[in-house]
């Protein structure tokens, strides 16, 4: 067509665009509203919780949900509202801080081998095939058991074991553009091969890594919740809905459902969340999808 | 045989419904060859899948009429549209190698059309479609049964294509751009082929393209389509040579043909004198003995075989050749993205070739040798503004403040006719022209002396391909550059190009003036060539 | 399931049939009990809690009597003479001594525990004919004849052993980890490691009334809520070892019965480490022994199940073992202690747990870091993965505060004090040394409990222990059983399964 | 040929990683902070006896020694003696590794067999109802944690129904185990026609079955739906639709099977992870399997069992990758041909 007839579509707001992405997609709109209520959670957790959540009281322990304990209480009488809610800064602080390193370290080292190739690329793939060689979850299990069940190492074990789905996610996006018309496009104009592969060819690898970044999230908060049920997650007493989870469960054959119930409702209901965002996350950083 | 009166259809899209086609009529007499052509967008293809009713999901017939020997195709149940197709009215596709199931032999997913429609036993299947491959002149027919697609070449998968099509022997073939994506020669052998198998089988034919020489060639009859409608409807050579619309008549003169200048393929009404160049004698560019050689998976890939030529300052050099000749390896050479085995590339007196590609991003000679590519589409990073791609070497290699840069963005713009509320677009949001538009005025953002043009036009409606050449040879004579420009497409190098070089294989074969070279092929491959592009009856001038 | 089949289920693994083995680990013990004799045996008395073995009487078992010298040095067995092997082979006293000889050689945890008896050497054991047994000790002790009915002196078939020794396994470990070769009321018929183990009766047991059950099985299964749910349903009769809240849940149940026996000698304590500074100040550890919420944790931790061990009288006035210690809850008093100590705002300390054993050490840590926070002592909880557990704990005793479970075998308080509050010992992890506890434990641990010595040395022993309180007792536990249709469950102080009293109902 | 080529290809590059996992078995066991030594010496052991168990189980050698010994022993595919369940580790793999693989494939099947009919119905109505409530379905099985649905469905099925059989294992105990052909108990008690046990087996089956399939639903039908998608809307579908083929042909003939290529290394990546998986719910379910055997082996520093554990599992892994290449090959013409 020529331009002259060429239908010019005003471009659209940022804002504008993500509006339409939420609205095309009721499934999307709702994961984002579940998205935002957990990060008011997160934020302001401390205050919203109706009780201390680290104090118990013997004498009411166990007790079904009631007007007082909506989530009813623990063994040692804990409010477990109050924990669930708590619990969301940790449990999302570990999976984005888990899932952050990955990504970072993830996408380095897929973009330099998916660039350069050769001997680094193949050093790296037989690296990452290793690392994909052991059951993930027994070799996070065996990184946490090996130094120490801390918060930290929780999430240094949740990110090596996620490393390699960025840095081979990356590495083939960034192997099939390293070629492409716009990267030499950039290199005629004078950017070297590191800033070609920065600036120009990774971002393009962002749409796919969104998704793989929101299904990560979720994963991050099992693996923390598995390695909680095995006895090598967060510290007690710490609120951590995994271990909620795992402790309450000893619970549920003797009638008191509540304990392990609400936290694994949020637990699911969290990496439900993130697992449904991926593709409006996706959406909305594709340029492609705007029109 | 066919009629089709004031069909309508209709997208379902994100900004509401889409009119693809607003009320066209057609007809096709039985043993007629209808052509239809227009540029991209016009609603060529839509028509095709109406009439086969295989419209993507989201498409539906609004109004019209589509009546095929009787049968009302529009109101047909679907199990009786799926007997015609196939049976009655066959269709082929652009682009063969995708066109066939890639993971099925070949002989096998003609064997499942022959069976859909009872032509044949499990026992006979065999038998049945080695003969149907033999009736498009597949050789060794047999043995070429057990192949996939990947392993015959581009020709062959269309003759498969082909024999699929007319494996049940139907009454109407509607062959949507069967030639795009195949090489000029092998074209050739496909049409003839086609309209060959047309004529022997007195079917009917409906033939889509955007090239209008190729409909005048092969078609009875001529249907001309704009913005979804038909604009006029004539016998090829009336429609050719004395085209009645305006939209007819531009796409005429847009069609690239023997004797026409490059201005002559403007519409007359935005005609500007043409300006003049004089390339002068002392040598710009010199490239000796020019060898690369991959290290393939299965041996060494002898791309470029020693190439030799020289482009003079403020001439332009036309490279043509088959694809897969070495034209866009020895280009990336010399734009330096591509270090060679072996040879010179003497740029103003130096030898460029000493400066490994790696480094030479941060040479000061990066900025006078640059390049526009082949495809607009990928050349654009996706997630960049044009503006921002603009700027981009203007960042990089001019160095200039960010007002300089705006001020600098908005006169190229202007100066490749880019309108300026564009400049904010994403490349997914231009047409292909003004993505042409917006590489271009990347290029010569940092004034280059040399620019190399990677078969700039290739993926270019015909009008659009006119303006983006007289834009080139418009700078040309404004900026004084050099052109090396590669093109399979020998009219469109005539018109450019004072100097031609021609290449085969990795080689060299003949090199002259683009007069020259035209009228006198030394070479008998030059002259294959020629013959091969398919030449439009020429316009009477009176209009 | 037959009539005389009894099925149950327990939450941990057997990993060898052979309790000499290096590596054994402690569900393995019920091979010893349930498929090899002894020399003698405990009886068996009733208790409010049901059938519990009874410390008191010592049974004859393969021997059918003994004489003890005046000096209470040596010990003359006479063997019965129709006991015989699985295999029918009589059982002799060659077989007693090579059993013996094996279990101060081989090393490791029965060396020790024999050690403990005093049987120490091979030439202390002489088997003069085939039906006496003579053991020479090298100075008397009331241990002796005790430690020869826990579950390590069991006789071996030494024959066949010999068939199945090589020259690098002389004590054939190899063959006995995944054989038995005993004389007692059953046979292993079947052992899938990880998943079950099939006692089958001996019916040539002769060392009792022949077991009215002929088939027991064992099942595995990790899971406690599923045992629960298994034991409720009644799908299986016996669930071993069962935790307390269950227990105290399942009592409700009419059809499940639960017998929950105090463990004799055992405490659970929270230790104090001497090698940490703030609790060698003894004021500090007076602060946390009145800060502890005892009751609370004997409710969350143990469901009311065990016995209390805080709130006594002071002043120690008898030799009862394990006694509730003078210390009780009273924040005030705490924090008054506290104030004179050398830490009035607090410190900073981790309190470490076992993550084998959480069921009661998490709730139990929770409430103790949770009351001491209230003192300004800030307690950070440190779970230890269990193989590091017993190094971090009791090997290097580098835990600053812990929580700690030890329960002597031989129920003597002086021998709980011998591995407990000693320098040096393995189960004093908090590195605790007292001038009168070092003087005391070793005069004391031979004497009988008649002599007149004994009952004041052991009360001044605890009353030093409840002064310095390095260790501060929090209750006793209880082993805790639910069987549904089954009856003749015995508690035994080796806390093994012991089927040959078991039956259906 | 190529493909023999491709294939051993394949395996060669296997290699590395088969050292790599060797070597990193061997440092994280080392890493881990227990002292076997101690562990194992007993409850009242003491500074000799503990030595001396050091010294039985070659602890008290310097590292590089030790590891040599370990490859040695490799080399005789000696993967030494688990000192918590006692037994040689080949053993106890060759006894768990059937349990483990009966449950990951029983799941996988299952798995399969609802979600690439839902990702196929999905992926022909886009953006419809059906397709909208089939990704809230598999997305909400991924979102529960596998030893969560464990614990509910025993709950539900087992203690509130009575429905399913006790969770104990394989096999109740009222069955016998089937002669030991394959390891696998639903294919030995076909072979030794017992159907009694078959069914015994089966049903113990169910329930972690069902667990484990609930949570790997989604990535498999996600990717049947995206690669169905993305078939559907090849050039090749509309050749064949505009030659007539029927709509079950196109579907199933033509764009199933193109699909099937990026499914079945989805199922690959979904295997591996199954495994690990497994561990959770084996321990719900007091499945005798492999990924508990490691957790206890973990937990114990029991390097033998560890190390033998990783090793068995790398070679699964290359095996696994050995046979999606194979059924690549099988399904792909192109591959070994072209890269
Ligand atoms: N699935 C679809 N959804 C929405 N719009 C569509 C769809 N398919 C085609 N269109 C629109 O219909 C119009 C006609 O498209 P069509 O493919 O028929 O063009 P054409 O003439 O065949 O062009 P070309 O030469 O590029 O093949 C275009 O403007 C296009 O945007
Ligand atoms: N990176 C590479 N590795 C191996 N072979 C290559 C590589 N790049 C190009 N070739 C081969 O070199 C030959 C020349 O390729 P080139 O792209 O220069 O052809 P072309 O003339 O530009 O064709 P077209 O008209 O299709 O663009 C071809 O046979 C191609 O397969
Ligand atoms: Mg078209
Ligand atoms: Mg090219």
């Amino acid at each position: 067509m020529s331009d002259a007839t060429a239908p010019a579509p005003a471009r659209q707001s940022t804002l504008g665009h993500i509006g339409y992405v939420l609205r095309d997609n009721p499934v999307t709109l709702v994961a984002f509203l579940m998205f935002a209520l957990l990060i008011v959670l997160a934020f302001f957790g401390p205050m919203l919780a109706p009780y201390d959540p680290l104090a118990s009281n013997a004498s009411r322990a166990l007790e079904p949900p009631s007007w007082d304990h909506w989530f009813g209480t623990d063994n040692l009488g804990r409010d477990i509202l109050s924990r669930v809610i708590v619990a969301t800064r940790l449990d999302l602080t570990i999976s984005v801080a888990a899932v952050a390193l990955s990504f970072i370290a993830g996408s380095v080292l897929g973009a330099v081998a998916g660039y350069w190739g050769g001997w680094v690329d193949a050093g790296l793939s037989r690296c990452l095939d290793t690392i994909m060689a052991f059951p993930l979850f027994v070799l996070a299990m065996g990184i946490v058991a090996a130094m120490g069940n801390t918060v930290e190492n929780i999430v240094y074990a949740t990110a090596i074991i996620n490393l390699p789905f960025y840095a081979r996610l990356v590495r083939a996006e960034v192997n099939i553009r390293r070629n492409a018309g716009f990267a030499l496009a950039a290199k005629l104009s004078g950017n070297s091969d590191a800033r070609v592969l920065a600036l120009h060819i990774f971002p393009n690898a962002l749409p796919p890594m969104m998704v793989q970044v929101s299904l990560n999230l979720g994963w991050a908060i099992l693996n923390a919740a598995g390695l909680s049920f095995i006895g090598l997650g967060v510290r007690p007493p710490t609120a951590e809905w995994g271990i909620m989870v795992a402790e309450g469960a000893n619970f549920i054959v003797s009638g008191e459902w509540w304990v392990a119930l609400f936290p694994g409702m949020a637990l699911v209901l969290a990496v439900f969340t993130f697992n449904l965002l991926g593709d409006g996350l996706r959406d909305m950083v594709d340029p492609r999808r705007r029109t | 045989m066919l009629s089709v009166k004031d069909l309508k259809v209709v997208f379902r899209t994100r900004r509401g419904p889409v009119e693809a086609v607003r009320g066209i009529d057609l007809h096709v007499e039985a043993g007629e060859t209808l052509g239809i052509v227009g540029e991209s967008g016009s609603g060529k293809s839509v028509t095709s899948y109406a009439l086969l009713r295989i419209l993507d999901a989201g498409g539906s017939i609004r109004a019209g009429d589509i009546v095929y020997g009787g049968i009302d195709l529009r109101h047909a149940p679907e199990r009786q549209m799926a007997d015609i197709r196939g049976r009655e009215i066959s269709m082929i596709f652009q682009n063969p190698r995708s066109a066939l199931n890639p993971i099925r032999k070949v002989g096998h997913q003609i064997e499942d059309v022959l069976r859909r429609h009872n032509r044949a036993t499990r026992g006979t299947a065999r038998a049945k479609a080695i003969e149907a491959m033999e009736a498009v002149k597949i050789r060794d027919a047999a043995k070429r049964y057990d192949a996939y697609p990947f392993e015959l070449s581009g020709g062959m998968c269309q003759r498969i294509v082909i024999a699929l099509a007319l494996a049940c022997d139907p009454r109407l073939l509607i062959a949507d751009e069967p030639t795009t994506g195949l090489d000029i020669t092998t074209q050739k052998a496909v049409m003839d082929l086609v309209s060959q198998l047309i004529r022997e089988r007195g079917m009917s034919a409906i033939v889509i393209t955007h090239d209008l020489g190729l409909a005048a060639q092969y078609c009875d009859r001529i249907a001309v389509m704009k913005d979804g409608e038909v604009v006029e409807t004539g016998r090829s050579v009336d429609v050719f040579t004395a085209p009645r619309h305006a939209y007819t008549r531009r796409l005429v003169d847009a069609t690239p043909r023997d004797g026409a200048s490059i201005r002559s393929l403007l519409p007359a009404e935005v005609r500007t004198p043409e300006l003049t160049h004089t390339p002068s004698p002392e040598p710009l560019l010199r490239v000796q003995d020019l060898v690369k050689t991959f290290e393939g998976k299965s041996g060494p890939v002898h791309a470029v075989k020693g190439v030799s030529f020289t482009v003079h300052d403020g001439e332009t050099v036309g490279l043509v050749g088959e694809s897969g000749c070495g034209k866009s390896t020895t280009s990336s050479m010399v734009v330096r993205l591509l270090d060679p085995t072996s040879g010179h590339i003497m740029f103003a007196g130096e030898d460029l070739a000493k400066t490994p590609a790696k480094a030479f991003a941060r040479d000061p000679r990066r900025a006078s040798i640059q390049m526009v590519f082949q495809d607009a589409t990928d050349s654009l990073n996706p997630r960049h503004s044009a503006e921002r791609s603009i700027e981009e070497p203007l960042r990089r290699l001019a160095k200039l403040s960010s007002r300089a840069r705006i001020d600098r963005v908005r006169e190229l713009a202007d100066l490749v006719g880019l309108p300026r509320h564009l400049l904010d677009r994403f490349p997914h949001q231009l047409s292909g022209g003004q993505k042409a538009r917006v590489g271009i005025a990347r290029a010569i953002a940092v004034n280059p002396r040399f620019l190399i043009l990677d078969e700039p036009t290739a993926a270019l409606d015909v009008s659009i391909q006119a303006v983006v050449l007289n834009l080139l040879a418009d700078l040309r004579a404004k900026l004084g550059m050099s052109y090396l420009f590669v093109s399979h497409d020998l009219h469109v190098v005539r018109l450019l190009c004072d100097r031609v070089v021609v290449m085969r294989d990795g080689e060299v074969v003949e090199a002259g003036t683009a007069e020259e070279v035209m009228e006198h092929p030394s070479h008998p491959y030059t002259a294959e060539l020629i013959a091969a592009a398919p030449r439009p009856p020429v316009r009477h001038q009176a209009a | 399931a037959g009539n005389d089949v009894l099925v149950a289920v327990t939450g941990y693994t057997v990993n060898s049939l052979d309790i000499h083995r290096t590596g054994t680990n402690r569900p393995s013990y019920q091979i010893a009990v349930n498929c090899y004799d002894r020399l003698v045996s405990f009886g068996i008395k009733e208790t409010e809690e049901g059938l519990s073995y009874d410390y008191e009487t010592i049974n004859p078992d393969i021997a059918e009597s003994w004489t003890v010298s005046e000096d209470g040095k040596v010990y003359t067995f006479k063997i019965r003479q129709d006991a015989v092997f699985s295999d029918g082979r009589p059982v002799t006293s060659k077989d007693v001594k090579w059993s013996f000889d094996r279990a101060v050689t081989v090393g490791g945890f029965p060396t020790s525990q024999m050690a403990a008896g005093g049987f120490k050497r091979p030439d202390q054991f002489e088997a003069p004919d085939d039906y006496t047994f003579v053991i020479t000790l090298d100075e008397a002790s009331k241990l002796a004849l005790p430690d020869l009915a826990v579950p390590i002196p069991m006789i071996m078939n030494s024959e066949l052993a010999k068939e199945h020794a090589t020259a690098d396994d002389p004590w054939a470990l190899e063959y006995t980890h995944k054989n038995t070769i005993g004389s007692g009321p059953f046979t292993v018929a079947r052992w899938d490691q990880g998943q079950q183990l099939v006692y089958q009766r001996n019916d040539k047991w002769t060392s009792g009334p022949l077991p009215e059950i002929q088939r027991l099985i064992m099942r595995e299964v990790p899971s406690p809520a599923t045992r629960r749910a298994l034991i409720e349903r009644g799908d299986v009769q016996i669930s071993f070892d069962i935790p307390n809240k269950d227990a105290a849940e399942l009592d409700a149940n009419p059809d499940v019965d639960v017998f929950s026996n105090p463990i004799e000698n055992a405490i659970y304590v929270v230790g104090l480490n001497y090698a940490f500074e703030p609790f060698q100040d003894s004021n500090v550890r007076k602060a946390v022994a009145f800060a502890i919420p005892y009751e609370e944790i004997f409710q969350t931790a143990a469901y009311g199940r065990g016995k209390p061990l805080w709130g006594g009288k002071a002043g120690v006035t008898s030799t009862e073992w394990p006694q509730p210690s003078p210390y009780y809850t009273d924040l005030d008093v705490a924090k008054d202690f506290l104030a004179q100590s050398g830490y009035k705002d607090g410190f900073e300390v981790p309190l470490s747990i076992d993550i084998d054993q959480t069921s009661w050490m998490e709730p139990t840590a929770l409430l103790v870091a949770e009351n001491l926070g209230k003192l300004g002592i800030k307690v950070t909880i440190n779970k230890i993965p269990g193989a590091n557990w017993r190094t971090a704990s009791l090997v290097e005793k580098r835990l600053p505060m812990h929580l700690e479970t030890f329960g002597g075998w031989l129920n003597y308080p002086d021998y709980y004090f011998y591995w407990c509050y000693l320098d040096g010992h393995l189960f004093n992890s908090s590195n605790y040394k007292s001038e009168v506890i070092e003087e005391l434990v070793p005069v004391t641990l031979p004497l009988p409990v008649d002599d007149p010595a004994w009952a004041p040395n052991v009360k001044k022993m605890i009353e030093t222990a409840f002064e310095d309180i390095p260790r501060i007792p929090l209750f006793q536990p209880a082993v805790n059983v639910a069987t549904h249709g089954a009856e003749g469950y015995v508690y035994w102080f080796h806390r093994q399964l012991e089927g040959k009293t078991l039956k259906k109902s | 040929m190529g493909r023999l080529r491709q294939i051993s290809k394949r395996v060669a590059q296997a290699i590395p990683v088969v050292v790599g996992v060797v070597i990193i078995s061997f440092v994280l066991t080392r890493a881990l902070p227990g002292d076997p030594a101690v562990y194992f010496a007993g409850a009242t052991a003491d500074e000799k006896s503990i030595a001396e168990v050091r010294a039985n189980l070659g602890l008290d050698k310097p590292l590089p020694t030790q590891f040599l010994y370990y490859v040695r022993d490799l080399a005789t595919g000696d993967l030494g003696r688990s000192l918590s369940t006692g037994q040689p580790v080949t053993e106890d793999l060759a006894r768990r590794l059937p349990a483990s693989l009966e449950l990951t494939l029983c799941a996988l099947l299952l798995s399969c067999l609802v979600a690439i009919p839902l990702g196929v119905l999905a992926a022909t109505r886009p953006n419809s109802w059906v397709d909208h409530l089939c990704r809230v379905l598999v997305t909400t099985g991924v979102s529960m944690p596998t030893f969560f649905t464990g614990i509910l469905l025993i709950y539900v099925f087992y203690y509130l129904l009575g429905l399913a059989p006790s969770p104990l294992g394989r096999l109740d105990f009222i069955y016998i185990d089937p002669p030991s052909v394959t390891g696998f108990f639903l294919i030995d008690s076909i072979l030794a026609g017992d159907w009694e046990t078959f069914l015994g087996a089966l049903k113990q089956l169910v329930l972690p079955a069902v667990t484990l399939a609930l949570f790997t639903l989604a990535p498999i039908a996600r990717m049947t739906r995206a690669a169905m998608l993305s078939a559907l809307s090849s050039d090749f579908i509309r050749t064949a639709r505009a030659a007539g083929l029927t709509w079950r042909t196109i579907l199933f003939g033509y764009a199933l099977r193109n699909a099937m290529l990026p499914v079945i290394t989805t199922l690959g990546m979904v295997f591996s992870f199954t495994l690990g998986a497994n561990v959770l719910v084996e321990k719900v379910f007091a499945w005798p399997g492999i990924g508990s055997y490691a957790v206890e082996a973990l937990v114990a520093s029991d390097y033998a069992a560890v190390q033998g554990f990783v090793l068995a599992m790398a070679l699964l892994f290359v095996a696994l990758n050995l046979v999606i290449d194979i059924l690549y090959t099988l399904i792909d013409p192109r591959i070994g041909f072209a890269d």
